[in-house]
């Protein structure tokens, strides 16, 4: 259950698939855009907060 | 009595002093949840038998569409409880909670759609799913773009929470008319074909990431009601206390 | 039965406010033949299609004054004061609106079908089919002005079509059931359940939420 | 006298700005309410609330059998489309109450085939005032009513208020100007400090 499917990093990087094609581009842009846009969240929230907390005070 | 209840538990002074505690809480543990079913879905499960390694974004795209469709059920709790109880803290949630919806669609739709370049031969098709998200994106900006063009917060909330409900009562419908129509065009165009049966080795980093995901969010909501009761409630005096 | 003579006056006398969006249904009706080729045999294809995005539009763009005038003006106010029910205000508003503007817009819409199409009987079933679509119609762009009170109906538009898309899609079998010569009574029957209880519901809607504008 | 109106611990405030806390009052038939207040003290609000269009933030207003109320606001309820006589066809006119007169007072006999927007500012205001003076209604609640008016309607509006006073109406109105009508008076200002 726990085996890696690739052997190196640079497999896991390119994700060739059996039928030849290699899927890794897409996977990791996904990957990309989730992350970006959670984190471009977190962080405006964050900054909001902050700013309007200072405004209070 | 049921009101009453309410009213005591649900002052944003107490939800926002709970939630203050429990936020670093769910944040760290949600992130590892995620981080680590990510890790497990897309390096140690195997490949997919039909679409190859392009299913591993099934642990990204999954649980952003699952969640973007419960928070709208969410809001619409919550408008419902603003409606009947006038609660004022659940009207905060309604309106925290669109911006969030919205960029979870979002995320569900573009991964959506980069999936569908290797396994449909197209990045965008005339799908009921696919439709029907992008529908619930635009109807999630419809309502940031209904609260924020009125100055009169009471107003905007009452038109919110009124819209959320009217849309939550056709969200289902239109689901089920646009699955309907897409059925005429079986022949014509690429749909999504029924998802194989998930192996077990594949289910638990779904569920994880879903969970994962679903504490992130939860943790956005936290500090999009955070700004959001910030921003509404300035001229108190336990707001001054508390920043 | 005074109400209604009031609307009737007041819509009336404002010939912008319904002899417009007729005007501009047949504008649209005349002008989407001139970006297909005239020789193009699809032409009856593309029609349908076009003559429900004409309807939408159009009922749109006629309930955008439907309470905003009123509003502005203070007779939404007075009207508010003096009787109890603001629902059935407005579900009148949205009947006469229907009789006004509705009702010539299907017939003319007939006509345009039975034109292009060529067949009488077409245009004789897609007649019902318009009657009952431009009153949901009338009564779903209502609420989104009535939200959008007074920030334009671009706003309203946008809240509320994502509302009218499942009704499009049952537009659309009405359509091949007529093509195909399949009878269609079951989809009328299904328009018209939708229509009876959109009469009942949104107009409460609408007065709760007209009653907030005044707040 | 009875009483038509009681106003108990009134509370407004826009967005959690105060404009007037703790306001109460009782008005009886036959008597006169004069609001007073600087520019933003809540008079139109008070007013609003009084006709039921607005909700206090806190208090209660209570209503003793006033069947009808009577509210003439900023905004005046013309039909500027329609001619004059068409919008007093809109108001509903009984039947008993003779209408040339006031026409004829108010100098609108003359104006029944002209559009409203081409009325002037004042002449605009008289039409909406004939609201007024066509009511059958218990509580007369006005607001600004003489703004634009000229010295002659002002006072044929004085007088028929006066009368309606005597009629066992009650009254109430916001005015910058003096009114010659005996009435009691709330001064918001007051009321907020």
């Amino acid at each position: 259950m726990f085996n890696f499917a690739f052997d190196s990093i640079g497999e896991a990087f390119i994700m060739q698939s059996a039928n030849g094609q290699s899927h890794g581009i897409y996977v990791w842009s996904v990957i990309f855009i989730v992350f970006l846009s959670l984190a471009v969240t977190f962080f405006v929230y964050k900054r909001k907060i902050s700013s309007i907390g200072k405004k209070i005070k | 009595m049921i009101k009453k209840f309410i009213h005591q538990f649900a002052s944003p002074k107490t939800y926002l002093f709970q939630v203050d505690r429990a936020y670093s809480y769910i944040f760290y543990i949600s992130l590892f949840i995620y981080l680590g079913s990510l890790f497990w879905g897309l390096f140690l499960t195997s490949e997919d038998f039909v679409q190859g390694n392009s299913y591993r974004i099934i642990y990204l795209h999954v649980p952003a569409s699952f969640i973007s469709q419960s928070l709208y059920l969410a809001m619409a709790f919550a408008s419902a409880i603003f409606l009947i109880w006038k609660v004022k803290l659940s009207a905060y949630l309604v309106k925290s909670i669109a911006p969030i919806g919205a960029i979870t669609t979002f995320i569900a739709l573009i991964s959506g759609s980069i999936w569908g370049i290797p396994t449909w031969g197209t990045w965008w098709a005339w799908d009921a799913r696919i439709i029907s998200t992008l529908i619930l994106f635009i109807m999630y900006l419809g309502l940031i773009s209904l609260h924020d063009s009125f100055t009169d917060y009471e107003k905007a909330d009452k038109f919110l929470a009124i819209l959320v409900i009217v849309g939550s009562v056709n969200i289902p419908i239109i689901k089920m008319s646009v699955e309907w129509w897409s059925t005429l065009h079986q022949t014509a165009s690429i749909t999504v074909t029924e998802k194989p049966a998930i192996d077990s080795s594949m289910l638990y980093p779904l569920f994880g990431s879903m969970i994962g995901f679903a504490g992130l969010v939860c943790c956005l909501v936290i500090l999009s009601s955070k700004l959001q009761i910030l921003t509404r409630e300035k001229n108190k005096s336990w707001v001054k206390n508390y920043v | 039965m005074k109400l209604i003579n009031f609307e009737f006056l007041k819509l009336r006398k404002k010939s912008r406010g319904w002899l417009g969006p007729i005007l501009v249904f047949i504008l649209i009706m005349t002008a989407f033949p001139l970006t297909v080729e005239i020789l193009n045999s699809n032409l009856e294809q593309a029609f349908f299609s076009v003559l429900w995005i004409a309807t939408l539009l159009v009922m749109m763009l006629a309930t955008e004054d439907i309470f905003l005038e009123d509003y502005n003006d203070g007779t939404l106010e007075q009207t508010a004061i003096k009787y109890d029910s603001l629902a059935l205000l407005v579900a009148i508003k949205i009947f006469v609106y229907w009789s006004l503007i509705g009702i010539p817009i299907s017939l003319i819409g007939a006509l345009y079908a039975f034109g292009i199409t060529g067949s009488i009987e077409s245009a004789l079933q897609i007649l019902p089919v318009l009657i009952i679509t431009t009153y949901i119609f009338l009564n779903i762009f209502s609420f989104g002005n009535a939200l959008s009170l007074t920030k334009g109906s671009i706003l309203g538009t946008l809240i509320t079509m994502p509302l009218v898309l499942p009704l499009l899609v049952v537009l659309g079998k009405v359509v091949i059931a007529i093509n195909l010569g399949i009878s269609f009574l079951g989809f009328l029957f299904l328009l018209l359940g939708i229509l009876s209880i959109i009469i009942l519901i949104l107009p409460m809607v609408i007065s709760f939420v007209i009653k907030a504008h005044l707040e | 006298m009875k009483k038509i109106l009681a106003a108990e611990n009134l509370s407004y405030s826009i967005n959690e700005a105060k404009l007037f806390q703790g306001l109460s009052f009782e008005l009886h038939e036959g008597n006169a309410l004069h609001v007073l207040g600087s520019n933003g003290s809540g008079k139109t609000s008070l007013l609003r609330i009084i006709s039921g269009l607005t909700k206090p933030t806190r208090g209660i207003i209570k209503k003793y059998n006033t069947k009808n109320i009577c509210f003439v606001g900023h905004k005046n309820a013309l039909k500027q489309y329609l001619t004059v006589e068409d919008n007093i066809s809109l108001l509903e006119v009984d039947k008993h109450i003779d209408l040339n007169i006031f026409l004829e007072k108010l100098e609108l006999n003359n104006l029944l085939d002209v559009m409203v927007a081409n009325l002037s500012y004042g002449q605009q205001k008289k039409l909406a005032l004939l609201r007024v003076f066509l009511n059958d209604s218990d509580l007369l609640v006005l607001d600004e009513p003489c703004v634009g008016l000229d010295k002659n309607s002002k006072n044929i509006l004085c007088s028929f208020l006066r009368d309606q006073k005597e009629d066992k109406k009650a009254l109430i109105f916001s005015s910058h100007l003096s009114l010659d009508i005996d009435s009691e008076f709330i001064n918001l200002d007051k009321v907020t400090s």
